[in-house]
């Protein structure tokens, strides 16, 4: 884990209202996982830091992709290039690519594109047949950066590829990766119990001691979104008590 | 010369004045990136008896320069404290305090019996101000009897560094403060969090599922010293403030306020070395002002 | 349609809810670039019998995300304000509540009667709660009989509304509240500032000359909800909720947590528009998710 | 008086750590008198706004001239152009320049600069004499910008100009306008009762609504800095009860 000040080295549009951020963070860029995040302080600006998925890293370069929800993200689309952030990570538990499967299916839902790049990155070094599955309300807000041997994209309203929600949309693999509203990944659990899942949570700290990110399981007892997760079991997570009402939800599949 | 920043508090000699404030350090095997030297010590987060499964999400919430909390006191319960935490505190080179929680004085004092004698634990904080539990803390805090019953049914049990971490919901601090004083206490950590609610305007209910949750952060930092100077002010056992520490300026106005150490809790969340950075800048300002030690700092304690 | 955002409060009919704070819009004839048409009604800066010179300076020191203010009250005293102000009130097309002060219930009551019956004066706030008075408001807050008795003396005065300003300064808000609607509030104002002290590091004492000051703005938002919506839950008069207004979202919090009305001060000093803004927000906010009036808005006041 | 969103369009160097800085802010260039400041708003940064003189006004822009004392000076000084404050002004009442004076005397310390640009411009335009006596501590900090028919300088330490303060190194006049560290200004007191002087205090709301900024009157009681003042006719003021911990006083003469 890595804290370090970064500054913006690029901003790049890729849906109505996405945008992906480039920072240098040499230490991060180096070691991070697909599925891992950064954990974002803004000074000045809001109190606590703000959590966002790793989406590339190239050489020294890390980049997030977001949408403007809030004070945070506002300030965060606000900034100009040469402008700093405090960013800590990579932080929490990246996506399993081991074990024996040849292919796999990454899901997406509007935001929750945000972990895929780096999972095509590691799935193609780990040698499986990858296939991306990318949805969203309509269709210019889906991300214009999928990539795979196949990608599937899909539109609530039609207006772009398959008619409906990502998940009736997917074809089955191996491996099922999925991130995104958590009613979508709730809907991803109940066709692949086994599929890896990267929830949201508010966060704290991020870095496993305030335990405000808790995640309810499905045998009791909650864990830690920031440290256990963010990917977890899609069964192992008790979905009718994990809240729903965060912005992928409002935003999106 | 570097300052002398050590100091003595309720029965312990710490290597300098700034802890990590209970609940915001785990058991002390979380906080990553920290440059420990400058820690002084530790309280663990609030333990009770038997384990706790906590509060449902949303736990937590964003306020100005401040966060609302509602973890309810999640924890493994004092057993699993005992054996996977105890021993490592005991390697460690500063003092780990447990913050003990309990719903009956009784329950207080049989936590005291358990820990009391643990390698690796070093004193109490006794923790009569958790907003979050509706049975628990709260009810304490703000009744001079009941605070004192608790603080006696721990004294009783330990010859170890007693604190009673004081509650800000109350309507006069300088009264609880005797109060516990009175019952046996060595130092007085102030303060807890102050309960609040914040509202979500989509689902028109409190953005915490348990509702209320407490208050700390920047935000609380000015109240803080407000109470902690008050209870400096009305006993003679130490006070360690507690409330919005980001700086070391800030740690300072607790000091200048009357507090002999300071605990450090939010600013951990937002950097990591935060409590690194408060202790260097203690240590750059009293060598800028040419103090040798923490006892040449002038204190603000009127007699009127 | 434009949603109807008329209330009414107290025994007055408001055309919106949300109204100017006292001690933070003067005697309304200071505050410039308001656009008043949004103006609820205001309350009066706080006045005394006797013209106060108020305390020595500094009297401001900012916080994070707060201020703090020791005025100590300073004003013409009830003469002036009959002569110099009451008159220009009784043109305006809002109604004017004075904030009225006293170190004893027979002069708030005294202050009443002068006060009653003055052309342009539409009620009274009664102010039980400035922190600021070593002799004033603060000791009636947090005493219910005391509180009680206050009202009583007021409301025996007047048949003018007759609201009371809470201090959050207390460890049961429910008790108080219920004491002073016995004694014949019509409405409660929650919540005045809170107690807050912040240390000068160059001179080792506080910043404000008074020591402490009442801490107000952004910050104590989360604080002033819940006691304010703790106030809504104890009575069935209607609650004012004071604390921490900025923007639209922050009065919208208060109006789902059970408040009739809101009360906008510390955002006025920053933008000497904020209540007209606040006022059109929530009628875009109404607007948007296609309320008739106030009465539509959902609001979070459980049984349990 | 004018609540406008103004642009920084440039800032330069004036001192050591003592820059100008300058805003498009057309209705309040148009309008402001020397003495009179503004009450600057920065978002994100600080509650409150900053009260600030006006330095120079020309045409669309106002400048103002500051140090990094504290967390919104820093961030002020941190602006790059194009950056947006929110500036309200002016206000406050102004030097007074009527009147049958010949000549006048310009008195600043430190930044207590920041008046004396207007000051110069208006006593001009009544075709006044003036002269101007700037102070500091030392050669460096001496602002580079001063003017007028005759203009003196003084530093403590002697290493430009008269050695010593500003008010021994001044001349008498008919008007006499000071600016600068209260301690100063209580000088400025003692040898010309009828100085006018722009005081500073803590400001709230710069409008006059709060009660924040009393000066305390020799004849008792307090009035407004922002409304009645910050310019006063010296005798006026009860100078031990004004507090003279404010930055001017850590930074100057
Ligand atoms: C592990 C993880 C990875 C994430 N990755 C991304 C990402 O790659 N791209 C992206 O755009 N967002 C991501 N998020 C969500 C992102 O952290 C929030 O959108 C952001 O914190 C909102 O901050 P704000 O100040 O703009 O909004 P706020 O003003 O804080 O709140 C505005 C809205 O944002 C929601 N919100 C606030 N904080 C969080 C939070 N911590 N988690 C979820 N919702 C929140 C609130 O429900 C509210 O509706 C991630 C969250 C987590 C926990
Ligand atoms: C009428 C008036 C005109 C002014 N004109 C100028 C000017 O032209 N150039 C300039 O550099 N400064 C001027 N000041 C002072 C300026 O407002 C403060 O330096 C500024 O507000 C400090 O803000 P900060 O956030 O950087 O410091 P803070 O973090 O707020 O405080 C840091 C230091 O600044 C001092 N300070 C804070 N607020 C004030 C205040 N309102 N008045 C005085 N001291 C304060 C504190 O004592 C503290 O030591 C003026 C003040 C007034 C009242
Ligand atoms: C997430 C969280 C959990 C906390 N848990 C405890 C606890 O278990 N026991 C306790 O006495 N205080 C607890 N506190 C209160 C802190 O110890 C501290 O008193 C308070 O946060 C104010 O300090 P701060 O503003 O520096 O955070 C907790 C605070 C936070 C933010
Ligand atoms: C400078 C100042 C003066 C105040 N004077 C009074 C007063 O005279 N009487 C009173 O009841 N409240 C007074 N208040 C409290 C406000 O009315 C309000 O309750 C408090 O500031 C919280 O609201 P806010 O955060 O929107 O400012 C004052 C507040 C401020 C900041
Ligand atoms: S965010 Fe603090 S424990 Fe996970
Ligand atoms: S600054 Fe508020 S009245 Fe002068």
């Amino acid at each position: 884990m890595f804290l370090t000040d970064a500054p913006l080295i690029e901003h790049r549009q890729v849906a109505r209202d996405m945008w992906v951020l480039g920072f240098a963070a040499p230490e991060i860029a180096a070691s991070v996982k697909a599925g891992q995040f950064v954990n974002i302080g803004l000074g000045p600006g809001p109190l606590l830091r703000r959590p966002f998925s790793v989406y590339r890293a190239t050489g020294d370069r890390i980049e997030v992709v977001l949408k403007a929800v809030g004070a945070g993200t506002a300030l965060m689309l606000a900034m100009r290039e040469g402008d700093m952030v405090s960013c800590l990570g990579p932080l929490g538990h990246a996506f399993d690519l081991s074990g024996t499967a040849r292919n796999v299916c990454l899901i997406s839902g509007g935001l929750g594109v945000a972990p895929m790049p780096l999972a095509a990155r590691d799935a193609r070094a780990a040698s499986l047949h990858v296939t991306w599955v990318h949805g969203a309300r309509t269709a210019s807000e889906l991300c214009a950066e999928t990539e795979g041997d196949e990608v599937i994209l899909a539109t609530d309203d039609g207006s772009a590829g398959f008619a409906g929600d990502v998940v009736a949309a997917a074809p089955d693999a191996d491996l099922v990766l999925a991130c995104g509203p958590n009613r979508m990944l709730a809907a991803v659990a109940q066709r692949w119990p086994h599929a890896q899942v990267a929830v949201e949570t508010y966060m704290g700290c991020g870095t496993g001691v305030c335990l405000g990110c808790a995640v309810p399981l499905a045998g009791g007892g909650y864990d830690r979104a920031c440290t256990e997760g963010p990917v977890y079991i899609a069964s192992d997570i008790d979905w009718r008590a994990l809240p729903s009402h965060l912005p992928y939800t409002v935003m999106s599949a | 010369m570097t300052p002398d920043l050590s100091v003595k508090v309720g029965g312990l000699a710490l290597r300098g004045p700034v802890l990590a404030a209970s609940g915001t350090f785990g058991y002390g095997t979380e906080v990553p990136l920290l440059e420990r030297r400058a820690l002084a010590g530790m309280v663990s987060k609030g333990i009770f008896l038997k384990p706790r499964a906590g509060t449902a999400p949303p736990r937590i919430a964003e306020t100005p320069s401040g966060m609302l909390n509602a973890i309810g006191l999640q924890g493994p319960g004092v057993d699993a404290l005992i054996s996977d935490y105890a021993p490592k505190w005991a390697a460690w080179d500063f003092p780990v305090l447990v913050n003990i929680n309990g719903e009956s004085a009784s329950e207080y004092g049989e936590l005291t019996a358990r820990l009391d004698g643990v390698p690796g634990v070093a004193g109490f904080e006794i923790n009569i101000s958790c907003p979050n539990v509706e049975q628990g803390g709260m009810y304490f805090g703000n009744d001079t009897r009941a605070a004192a019953a608790v603080t006696e049914a721990v004294r009783r049990r330990t010859r170890l560094p007693v604190w009673v971490k004081l509650t800000p919901m109350v309507s006069d601090m300088g009264v609880i403060a005797r109060a516990v004083e009175a019952a046996g206490a060595d130092a007085l950590s102030a303060v807890n969090t102050f309960v609040g609610m914040s509202m979500d305007l989509n689902a028109y209910r409190p953005r915490l599922s348990f509702r209320t949750g407490g208050l700390s952060g920047p935000a609380i930092r000015p109240l803080a010293v407000h109470l902690a100077h008050q209870a400096a002010r009305a006993v003679d056992i130490p006070v360690i403030g507690v409330g919005g520490i980001m700086r070391a300026e800030d740690a300072l106005e607790f000091l200048v306020a009357g507090c002999r150490a300071v605990q450090v809790g939010t600013a951990t969340f937002v950097n990591p070395n935060a409590i690194a950075e408060v202790h260097d800048g203690i240590a750059a300002f009293m060598a800028a002002k040419g103090f040798a030690s923490l006892a040449d700092l002038p204190r603000f304690l009127p007699r009127d």
